[in-house]
């Protein structure tokens, strides 16, 4: 599904709300959206006012890919997601979710090229390569994946300022999981 | 017993492994690419670690990725499952040399049944019948060839040592055909394949693929667990399988039950695994290969013999001793197994899209093993093997009458699937009487050139 | 199910969802509009505006039901129906759907009491009580539905014309099933 | 064979029945009440009949109706399920003088049975150990009360002969409790049921409910398959049932055993059937009751002994032979069953409503039983039972451990389930150790009051 209709579900949704829109409803929101195929949904609020528009195929309305919301929707809505109420609620989603990243036009996500662990500096002892902050050359190191016992250097694309630095120092990095981004000069 | 088991797999296989594993009370951690982050294995695993991109050789086959996902979440086991590692030597080396357990045989009995001609000459020296065919790299003259044919008895197949895909490939059924056919043969093999090398192996008409299950501890205890029919296959696929076969004697059942045992004590093999036989008439077999993972169709052993073979797997990988012993295994019964395939039942092309409406049959003797859940969207990148419906009753009959009725039940909405032509089958006056060969498919679906009348056999899972 | 009982069933969803609408409800929604097939749905509250647009969906909504449209829209698009491909397609579909049963408000439907089988006569020999546009009293009897070898009659509630009648001589009826239809005079 | 069966139930024994037909090539007739039309064993069977409006005495229990169905719509056998009609003699004899076949016992044998004073007695005179008591019509004067308490022995429980609900009941340990509670309960039975009439009986302080799968030919054949233990029950909810029961010793197994079949030979009686036992300390056992139709729970007998109880239900009734004998009868494994009802798990009060998101577990050993689907709506008016689970493994343990794998993979949204009521169950050590008596779940849900300490027991299905 285009970008525009991202943005209509969620001003709609955001109407509903009005000041406290909590993720978690909209997920719920989404994932119906999804599962009913919705193109449009409209809830005004107390009082009245529904409106709820299907699309062609009944599942026809996309789901995208990882680090958006609507994937974490997905996720959350599903069934075996529904049956871990009955069992310990997993960290899971509080791991992952990490919420949608907004990038703006000059700005780079880094994302992890493999499954290991995130490490900010080359050894324990040593500085981080990069703070929130740092300006950086093409190609300078700023991170580490260790995988396998190996230290993989995570190099900067382009030169430029790092805006945020997402993942943990020591934690469990998957592949495509976002790591930080980096405003381009 | 291990903690945290590693489930380097997908789709029905891979919810298996972490049922098996929620029973021995094992933590599980999913693997899966970018394609497969909504899929069920994902969603049921204790935790799931993505591994790469869609490209199965970049994420469920990519050692590094997997053997990093294992030690970055402290895993000690890993379960490869069927397909994509399984029977990859060198990932359960990989693995042992980073301190887990693999779950499956030795790496060196994985490379060893990988080695076909390897694996044939071991049997053979075994004493477990081998197919009959040419010794050594094949033939290249008339007169060996006659000698060939000679020892062999005709019918004979001659196929191009070096190639494939029916060329050079003759039926002959006498001296003359031999004399007359055999040039031919090689004049089609020098030009597709650049080789005047033959081969001459025994032609056997009307044969049923039979295979044996292996169950092995690490302390050199083998049992076999009965046998499956998989006679109803087309090309690398097999669409049903059942045990008991059908015309299996029960003095037929011993003796080729003993020869699958002889197969995997000879080389010392542990953990489950099968061996894959040809039976022709007259109560002839042929060893064919074995395969060193658990199979597809293990659900039908499990239902009539009664032992868990996933669970099994993983207790022997443990070092556990067998429990049971050859004559402690009972058959109870008749299963078969029917598998569904994500495919347009005409035109036999994979059919992917989004499951809209999921209701699996239920009740007794009813067995649904599958990954599919409502709105899930099945992906184009790997095996369209989407459910596995396991029937279990008394008698033949009786599991054919049930697999009618669960079958109709089935409802999977939004995307095409082979059900229809599995009631085409269970309608099959020859499949009722449990007369059919590995040619049986042809009657329902189109006609396939094959490199030989029995290679689709080896393939198959 | 007479046509103003549909008409009285969406007012009240309206007016259940114009106080407060959540999530749960929501869904119900997103139910009926999958199970009857609509691509819009529209709601806006206390005694006003309803606005529900059924499209080409799967559904198929326009099979009606003798009785109740919802009911067979229901069914076709339920799991067994659906699996109900596999299997030689029974008849039942072909007989109960007898079509969209539209009232004016001066005319009542006659609806069977019973299971049984439907005659329009006394006795194989004898001419049917009654004949589309024939005159009946208040008590007269329209037909007979036979149940466990009794002749039961069944007797026009109101003096008014047969305008339709729609059961078919000899045919089983089941409970609720449309019969014929009385303009009341 | 019967051509064509009507099935008077609704729910999941009807979807059970149906599929049972459909295995044996007899076509279905389904009735449904208005409030049903879009319940599932609608939409699998071959037919389907509106019968009545949503009042069950309307519908599922109006015979005229359910007879008319039947002939109009050409059906010569009718199942009842259980509930509803199942134990009315007068419906069994309306469907034979209406030439059609009762799937289940004499109408005879279903009124014998429902007459529980003649039932003892019969029994009694059979040799069946029934819960001694007081004899005739009951006691009015202390000094009978006394002389039935020495012959009963202490302690005793005074019941009202003419009432239930607690009222008029008291427990008694010795003569001088006897001498101070007989007037003060025979006060409160006059005041509440206007009777002065007492009935003594032996109390036993912790039993369980231990039942016998009775199956009978009209030949006078009869065998016992087994028991279940239904002791974790809550009024007159049985929650979950399993076999064997943990307890039992292979020896007081036959002798109980031994007592049902000669419970249901004394009588003659036909087709399926549960003797009902209250088992107590020491081995010593009751005979409490008979059931006289399929049980809810018949499912976890099905899985240890592999017979398919509804097909012989049916097979019975069309005048087939026993094909089995006692010593045939094996058992394998162990099994539970785990009721799914519709309600809410902290207030035990019914939730129906849309399920929103229906994902049944399945796998090796597990069964589901259901009538739900994806946007299917419980209706109000019935029995909140909705699904049966049913596991099935080689060992206790190993059922519990695939139970809750099982469970926990079950979704049923938009309404509330019990099933985290049964994953609570299933971590109790007691439970774990097979150590309850029928009051086990006054520890997980509100007690209440109960008519008698074993009185639950006699109306669970």
């Amino acid at each position: 599904m285009p970008a525009n209709d991202q943005a209509r579900r969620r001003v709609v949704v955001a109407e509903r709300h009005g000041e406290q829109m909590e993720v978690r409803e909209l997920k719920t929101l989404l994932v119906l959206m999804r599962d009913y195929g919705l193109v449009e949904l409209e809830i005004e609020d107390k009082k009245g006012k529904v409106r709820l528009v299907r699309g062609g195929g009944r599942a026809s309305v996309d789901v995208t890919e990882a680090g958006s919301e609507a994937h974490v929707a997905a996720r959350a809505g599903s069934p075996i997601k529904m049956a871990m109420r009955h069992v310990e609620a997993t960290e899971e989603e509080g791991s992952k979710a990490a919420g949608r990243i907004e990038l703006a036009p000059n700005q780079k996500l880094i994302e992890s090229p493999m499954v290991g662990t995130f490490y900010r500096a080359g050894s324990p002892d040593a500085a981080p390569f990069v703070e929130e902050g740092s300006s950086v050359r093409k190609g300078q190191p700023l991170c580490i994946i260790e995988a396998m016992k190996m230290m993989n250097e995570i190099e900067s694309p382009a030169a430029g300022r790092v805006v945020r630095i997402i993942a943990e120092n020591g934690n469990p990095i998957e592949y495509g999981q976002p790591l930080m981004i980096i405003e381009v000069i | 017993m291990f903690k945290k088991l590693l489930v380097a797999n997908r789709g029905t296989i891979a919810i298996r492994i972490i049922r098996a594993c929620r029973e021995l009370g094992i933590s599980t951690v999913a693997v899966y690419s970018t394609a497969d982050k909504d899929a069920l294995h994902v969603r049921m695993a204790d935790e799931s670690v993505c591994i790469g991109p869609p490209a199965a050789e970049d994420s469920y086959m990519n050692i590094p990725a997997i053997l990093s996902a294992a030690t970055t979440f402290g895993a000690d086991a890993v379960h490869p499952g069927y397909g994509f590692l399984s029977e990859n030597g060198d990932f359960a080396e990989a693995c042992q040399r980073s301190g887990l357990s693999f779950v499956g045989p030795r790496a060196r009995h994985i490379r060893l049944m990988g080695d076909k001609p390897r694996a044939r000459r071991i049997m053979k020296r075994a004493g477990v019948p081998v197919l009959p065919g040419s010794e050594g790299t094949g033939v290249t003259e008339l007169r060996e060839a006659q000698a060939d044919a000679k020892r062999l008895g005709y019918p004979v197949l001659i196929k191009a040592a070096a190639g494939g895909g029916g060329k050079g490939m003759r039926i002959v059924r006498d001296g003359a055909e031999l004399t007359r056919l055999f040039p031919q043969a090689q004049g089609e093999s020098e030009l597709s394949f650049n080789s005047r090398k033959m081969y001459l192996e025994k032609y056997l008409e009307r044969v049923r693929h039979v295979e044996f299950q292996i169950l092995a501890d690490l302390h050199r205890n083998a049992i076999h667990l009965g046998e499956r029919d998989c006679s109803i296959q087309r090309r690398h696929q097999k669409l049903i399988e059942e045990s008991p076969c059908p015309i299996l004697t029960a003095r037929l059942r011993e003796k080729m039950g003993k020869a699958a045992v002889r197969a995997a004590e000879v080389v010392g093999y542990s953990n489950v695994g099968t061996v894959e036989f040809l039976l022709a008439g007259g109560g002839v077999f042929y060893f064919i290969e074995m395969n060193t993972r658990i199979q597809v169709e293990h659900g039908v052993t499990e239902m009539v013999t009664g032992v868990d073979l996933v669970k099994e797997s993983i207790r022997m990988a443990m070092g556990e001793k067998l429990g049971l012993k050859q004559r402690q295994v009972k058959f109870d019964g008749a299963s078969m197994e029917f598998r569904i395939y994500a495919e347009d039942p005409e035109r036999h092309i994979p059919s992917p899209g989004v499951v809209t409406n999921h209701h699996p049959p239920g009740g007794l003797g009813v067995r649904v093993e599958t990954a599919l859940y409502d709105g899930y969207r099945v992906p184009v990148q790997y095996d369209p093997l989407i459910a596995k419906l396991i029937v279990h009753a008394e008698t033949r009959p009786e599991v054919i009458a049930r697999a009618k009725a669960a079958l109709r039940e089935y409802v999977i909405d939004g995307i095409k699937t082979n059900i229809p032509l599995h009631l085409k089958i269970l309608q099959d006056p020859d499949f009722n009487r449990g007369e059919f060969s590995t040619d049986f498919l042809s009657r329902y679906v189109p006609a396939e050139p094959e490199a030989a009348h029995h290679a689709p056999v080896s393939k198959a899972s």
